[in-house]
């Protein structure tokens, strides 16, 4: 800062220093980093990089559950210790050998490149945020390596961004079946639906989804009316403004699709304002926070999963299974993140082993249209040529069992995936204000 | 033209055909840090030239954002991909801007012009946040540059936007150069120092203030759309306060001696965060922490000052005269 | 003779209390005028008024036919009318050289220049004959920081002459100056302002210094004039020598102690 | 009616929390001209600590009524040894260094402390809602208000009340006043200004850990929280003028009811109508409201 003027003469010596350090680092970068990066461990492993967030406030309720779940099954699908059909060790003969990598960075695009150049990684499963997603699917179809989005939500993946996807996959459903079905069981339930409300965050998520779920209720009950509509800024964790206007504003709904300690704070100072008592709320995210709140999360609300994770997902021996194995290692009960990571994870591995390679190419053919069973139940990888996961979702009412002390979900209603899913090639907005056109609700 | 380069002109005109060499030398993934490097580097080259004037910009964000969304939406709404009018709309874009809002920070000093520069960033932020056909917070992607009616693909266009990034930042960074050893940027010394005796030497402190802060702004806009396209990406994190945090904060750890050093700068503490993830993935930014602060307390006056150093001592083996205050 | 500037009842306000009130001075080209008066007397509030550095609530300043009043610093610099200051405004952390080349290259350019160098040989012969002319080329490429306080005044003195002023303001040149090199001092610095025949107005505590140098003094007291006159005449008067030197006699004691309180 | 009720009540409610949270970025500013990044860090560390507490005392099944004390006690051990650490460890050694300089050092010791935050407690958030639930709520004209909530307001205006005292009435506040003003007299008159910054940044520490503490019973304690506050509380102390204590709880007011009238009149604009509260200020008021006169120079 004070190096200044008088440096005139200074740095009219500095030609030498600073040429010569362009020089040095140019060499030093050069023999330290020119090094055989490339250089393969033994062939019956696969490096595989992790990328979800490690730090920052999407660390606790997703990314670190997404990790803790990603260390757990690749630990036992190397020791072929999941439940069939996945018993057998490794994924297409090779074990996993994974990177973890944080998403809370400016250089996204930076850092897949390093992990596919530097760590040499056969394939990448993660991004949680839609930002990094859309920055990440053409990467890397230009790196042309395999890469597995495993959580985030935007539609635009691949009806916008990639249209001709070779490289990359969703093995999770997109937000709009959320909303969707939301309002789906909201309707089917009965609940009067007069007026709703919607308290999300002031980001494109939380947009999209009270979007999606305003409009589908403008089309399922054609005299509803929107109370007011809340966008707090993501992650400011007072509420108490937005709970006193829905409180005023008395509508029979409240919608949000808040995630994290925005959930869990929002759901602390509404309760204490009695905001569930007058209105009937529902969370489209709020699976992750029922099982600590406990007692606090107060019955009747109904709440979504993302997905048919968690307390949503079907009785199966592979749910029991990952279930237990994750609360045995981690103390708590999985959540959707957790559950969208094994599914990911199962999906690679379904793929390698059918196609009996853990080769890139191999994998990519064998994934392609693949349908599996993970914990969740059945995935199939039916949209953008057999590149996007389309699968049911469902919605229950919470329930807390005073005598068992533990938190459940009643009333729950499965939604098949065509039932709450565009079809292929259709625009979710445009669907769902045409009326759902296709939609197989059985 | 020629004849009247400095030595650290020099030096960059000599680094610029080794920026372009590393990129068939280096492996990709290291030239592509250097790569975004060079579009952050220019914005912290913009916060340094302020910084000179004791001007701390904690909204610089706010023009590599606009530099960025200006050259995104010309390709979004008017698909126009062309590699020269992206650039100029993105300078334009921030000329204007930053002409207007120069008039009211042009008043503004140390702190209070912090602040104000990040409220006004964030105004931006929170705008772009709302704003569907932007994408919102998600952002919107880029489409892969074409150059006066030829486009190039794969491996061809990346280095063809390498080289040209690598040679419009020297360029920038000369000019900048050129900048600071000029009446304007003299007179940005003594705002620093006194202002009240610039305005009794007769000039006005605000316009050269203002006229800065409008060189600062174009330079981040030139940042801003150098950044986006190898990235093909743009989104409101860029005018996060966050964002222009770390302009700042690599201007300070790289010194302001040398227009050169927020450059290096960026890469280096670039680097430094890549390698603490992949040693600790969890705790990265402890470590990130650590080495800033020891920076800090060994080179108060940034890595730059490694080298002046360095070549005082070596200078003072000759002379005599202890410089005071170094 | 001409006059170059006036003032008209000039007034300065601050809430209830009069800084300033019913100044009346005019200037003569060239000449020397000693200002003397006690402190808060509205010496200084005088100068800051003429230079545009605080603006009159009242009242009219004439520079060369026309009215300055309220116009900024820096215009009134253009015009010709410069200062220095009883506390050094310089460039602390630059050397004294690069001090006078700012001060050059400001001087110099009348519309902003960008990407063109500021310095060039020339600049700096001129800037070294500036300080030659001070007698304080030997300090050039000291820190003013590291500067004792004498040569910070003269520094800070040769700043406000790079413009060729027609008119000069010294507020106070000798404070901080050792008694016994006071005189020698001023000499240096009456004798360089007299090449360029600039009129000089001098801020001064020390009687026999503006016996010495002002054949014309101005005596200030609770902000209005007490006298204006010839040096001898003034210092007779027996207002000036109840309100004004009594109080100065005094004063030399308690000079370095005001210097720290005033930082 | 109702709704200008709803803004005056949410609004203070707000400005109490923020009051809470910025005054020890002021003091600390005022005292030392260090503008510190870490409090967010220090807000963290006083809610973490909080909710913890509650949580194992919670758990034990005893009566909820003494978690009232366990909130100011766990700001207290965790602002001391947090300030402590930092200003005897670290920040002495940097004094008189550069404002800048100083955001910078302040910045890595906070990326540390969300770091070591993380080791100690997980990146699982905390919940400890027992208090916020303890006296129940009051309705004020229909809309349920928790007493936790005017309890938080209570406590920020008895802090105000009380910072007030100590620096404008006690011995100790008016020697501080005198090293605010300049610090190399102050030493030169034999006061022990070591003393007074290290005292000084303790209890802006605890003040920050204060703020976390006590609105931790309403909000899930997580990773991240003391990013948020860091520009927040910025944005009052700058709006109210740097170092000011009244400065800080008016811009706390401003902003909070800036904020709460945002909500219930014009919900998009609450993204920003902070930075838009805070530009206009500084438009008007370049130095803030309650700025601190600058000596004379000339």
């Amino acid at each position: 800062m004070n190096n200044s003027v008088r440096k005139k003469a200074p740095f009219g010596a500095a030609l030498d220093n600073t040429t010569s350090l362009f020089a040095a680092a140019a060499i030093g970068l050069m023999t330290t980093f020119a090094a055989p990066s490339e250089a393969q461990a033994q062939d019956s492993s696969v490096k595989v990089g992790f990328v979800t967030f490690l730090s920052g406030s999407a660390a606790g309720p997703f990314g670190v559950p997404a990790r803790n779940a990603a260390e757990l099954m690749i630990e036992a699908i190397n020791a072929g210790a999941v439940p069939g059909p996945y018993n057998t060790a490794g994924i297409g003969g090779s074990m996993i050998d994974p990177i973890f990598v944080d998403e809370n960075s400016k250089q996204k695009n930076a850092d897949y490149l390093k992990l596919v150049e530097k760590d040499g990684v056969e394939m990448i499963i993660g991004y949680v945020s839609s930002g990094s997603c859309k920055a990440i699917a053409p990467e890397a179809e230009k790196a042309e390596r395999l890469t597995i989005l495993f959580d985030c939500g935007t539609p635009q993946i691949f009806e916008e961004i990639v249209t001709d996807p070779k490289y990359t996959f969703r093995t999770g459903g997109h937000a709009t079946m959320d909303s969707v079905a939301a309002a789906r069981y909201l309707v089917a339930t009965g609940a009067p639906a007069g007026t709703i409300a919607g308290i999300n965050q002031n980001y494109a998520f939380g947009q999209d989804n009270w979007r999606d779920f305003s409009g589908t209720m403008a089309q399922l009950s054609s005299d509803t009316e929107i109370a007011t509509e809340q966008f707090p800024k993501i992650h400011s964790g007072q509420y108490g403004s937005e709970i006193s206007a829905l409180l005023t504003s008395t509508p029979d709904v409240v919608h949000s699709s808040f995630w994290g300690g925005d959930l869990e704070a929002f759901i602390i100072q509404g309760s204490a304002r009695g905001i569930f008592e007058r209105s009937k709320v529902i969370l489209s995210a709020g699976e992750t926070a029922m099982h600590r709140l406990g007692a606090q999360m107060p019955d009747g609300t109904i709440i979504g999963a993302r997905g048919p994770h968690g307390d949503l997902a079907p009785d199966s021996e592979l749910n029991s299974w990952f279930r237990k194995a994750y609360f045995d290692r981690f103390g708590t009960l999985p959540t959707y993140p957790s559950y969208k990571m094994a599914q990911a994870l199962l999906g690679v591995k379904a793929a390698a082993d059918k196609a009996g390679s853990s080769d890139q190419d191999a994998i990519i053919g064998a994934l392609t249209g693949l349908e599996w069973e993970g914990p969740s139940g059945t995935v199939s990888m039916a949209l953008a040529n057999g590149h996007q996961a389309i699968q049911g979702t469902a919605y229950g009412t919470y329930k807390y069992d005073k005598d068992t002390s533990s938190a459940t979900l009643v009333d729950i209603i499965h939604f098949p995936a065509e039932c709450v899913n565009p079809p292929a090639g259709a625009n979710s907005i445009d669907w769902i204000n045409g009326g759902f056109e296709g939609a197989k609700c059985d | 033209m020629i004849k009247n380069l400095d030595r650290t002109e020099i030096g960059l005109l000599i680094a610029l055909p080794i920026l372009i060499i590393i990129a068939f030398i280096l492996p990709k993934w290291l030239v592509n840090y250097v790569h975004v490097s060079m579009g952050t580097g220019l914005v912290a080259l913009g916060v340094m030239i302020q910084m000179r004037a004791g001007l701390v910009s904690f909204g610089q964000g706010l023009y590599f954002c606009v530099g960025g969304y200006a050259a995104g939406m010309m390709a979004k709404f008017y698909g126009i991909t062309d590699f020269f009018v992206l650039l100029a709309v993105g300078i334009l874009a921030a000329l204007v801007l930053s002409a207007l809002l120069g008039f009211l920070l042009r008043r503004y000093r140390e702190i209070f012009f912090a602040m104000l520069s990040l409220a006004l960033s964030m105004i931006l932020f929170g705008m772009l946040s709302s704003v569907e056909e932007l994408g919102s917070t998600d952002g919107f992607n880029l489409p892969t540059a074409s150059y006066l009616g030829w486009s190039p693909t794969g491996e061809t266009a990346q280095l063809t936007l390498y080289t040209l990034t690598c040679i419009i930042a020297i360029g920038c960074a000369i000019a900048l150069n050129r900048f600071l050893k000029s009446p304007i940027g003299y007179i940005n010394e003594a705002i620093r120092e006194n202002e009240l005796r610039v305005e009794y030497l007769g000039t006005s402190a605000h316009k050269a203030v203002h006229i800065t802060y409008v060189l600062a702004a174009v330079v981040s806009a030139i940042g801003g759309v150098l950044w986006a396209l190898p990235l093909g990406h743009v989104d409101p994190e860029m005018t996060n306060w966050t964002t222009s945090g770390q302009f700042v904060f690599v201007s300070i750890l790289s010194g302001t001696g040398n227009i050169i050093a927020p450059m290096i700068g960026t890469f280096l503490l670039e680097i430094v965060r890549v390698y603490a993830v992949e040693i600790s993935p969890n705790t990265w930014q402890m470590i990130l922490g650590t080495v800033m602060l020891l920076t800090i307390i060994f080179l108060p006056k940034g890595l730059w000052s490694l080298i002046t150093r360095k070549k005082k001592a070596t200078r003072d083996d000759g002379a005599s005269a202890p410089i005071a205050g170094e | 003779m001409t006059t170059i500037l006036e003032t008209k009842n000039l007034e300065m306000k601050f809430g209830a209390v009069y800084a300033a009130k019913d100044i009346n001075i005019s200037i003569q080209a060239g000449e020397v005028l000693g200002v003397i008066g006690s402190n808060g007397a509205g010496k200084t509030t005088f100068v800051n008024m003429v230079t545009g550095y605080l603006k009159p609530t009242s009242g009219d300043i004439i520079y060369r036919g026309k009215s300055i009043a309220g116009r900024p610093t820096r215009e009134v610099t253009k015009l010709g009318i410069c200062r220095s200051f009883q506390i050094p405004q310089l460039f602390p952390e630059l050397p004294v050289i690069e001090n006078m080349l700012i001060a050059l290259t400001i001087a110099k350019q009348d519309r902003p220049v960008l990407f063109q160098p500021a310095i060039d040989g020339a600049l700096e012969d001129e800037a070294h004959a500036l300080l030659a002319r001070f007698n304080i080329d030997g300090y050039a490429d000291q820190e003013i920081q590291t500067l004792p306080q004498g040569v910070r005044k003269l520094v800070d003195i040769a700043m406000a002459t790079v413009t060729e002023p027609d008119l000069l303001f010294l507020d106070e040149p000798t404070s901080g100056v050792s008694a016994d090199e006071k005189m020698d001092f001023m000499r240096v610095l009456i004798d360089a302002l007299q090449t360029t025949r600039t009129a000089v107005l001098f801020i001064e505590h020390d009687m026999e210094i503006v016996e010495a140098f002002s054949p014309r003094c101005v005596a200030f007291y609770e902000g209005t004039i007490l006298a204006d006159g010839p040096t001898a005449e003034v210092l007779e008067n027996a207002k000036v020598r109840e309100f004004v030197i009594g109080s100065e006699y005094h004063r030399s004691s308690s000079d370095s102690t005001q210097q720290a309180g005033a930082t | 009616m109702l709704t200008a009720v709803a803004i005056a009540v949410d609004g203070l409610g707000f400005a109490a929390w923020l009051f809470l949270s910025s005054v020890g970025l002021t003091l600390i500013y005022g005292v030392m001209r260090i503008l510190n990044m870490a409090h967010g860090g220090f807000y963290a560390l006083g809610a973490y600590s909080s909710a913890w507490a509650i949580g194992l005392y919670t758990a034990t099944g005893s009566t909820v009524a003494f978690t009232f004390l366990l909130i100011p006690l766990a700001a207290l051990i965790a602002g001391v040894i947090a300030g402590l650490v930092v200003e005897r460890g670290i920040l002495r050694f940097m004094y008189g260094r550069d404002e800048v300089l100083m955001v910078l050092v302040t910045y890595a010791i906070f990326l540390i402390l969300e770091d070591a935050t993380k080791l100690i407690w997980g990146t699982d958030s905390y919940v400890a809602w027992q208090p916020a639930f303890y006296f129940g709520t009051v309705e004020v004209f229909g809309i349920p208000y928790t007493v936790y909530k005017f309890l938080i307001i209570g406590t920020a205006i008895a802090v105000g009340l009380a910072l007030f005292y100590a620096l404008n009435r006690t011995r100790i506040g008016k020697l501080l006043l005198v090293v605010i003003e300049d610090r190399e007299i102050s030493g030169a008159l034999g006061i022990n200004v070591t003393l007074f910054f290290t005292a000084t940044f303790v209890l802006g520490a605890v003040l920050g850990a204060l703020g976390g503490a006590i609105t931790a019973p309403e909000i899930s304690v997580s990773p991240g929280i003391g990013a948020e506050i860091i520009v927040l509380s910025f944005a009052v102390i700058v709006i109210g003028g740097m170092g000011s204590i009244g400065g800080a709880m008016l811009g706390a007011l401003i902003v909070g009811f800036a904020r709460a009238a945002s909500v219930h009149l014009y919900p998009p604009a609450e993204l920003f109508s902070i930075y838009l509260v805070m530009a206009a200020v500084l438009a008007v008021k370049p130095y803030g409201l309650f700025a601190l006169a600058e000596s004379r120079k000339i």
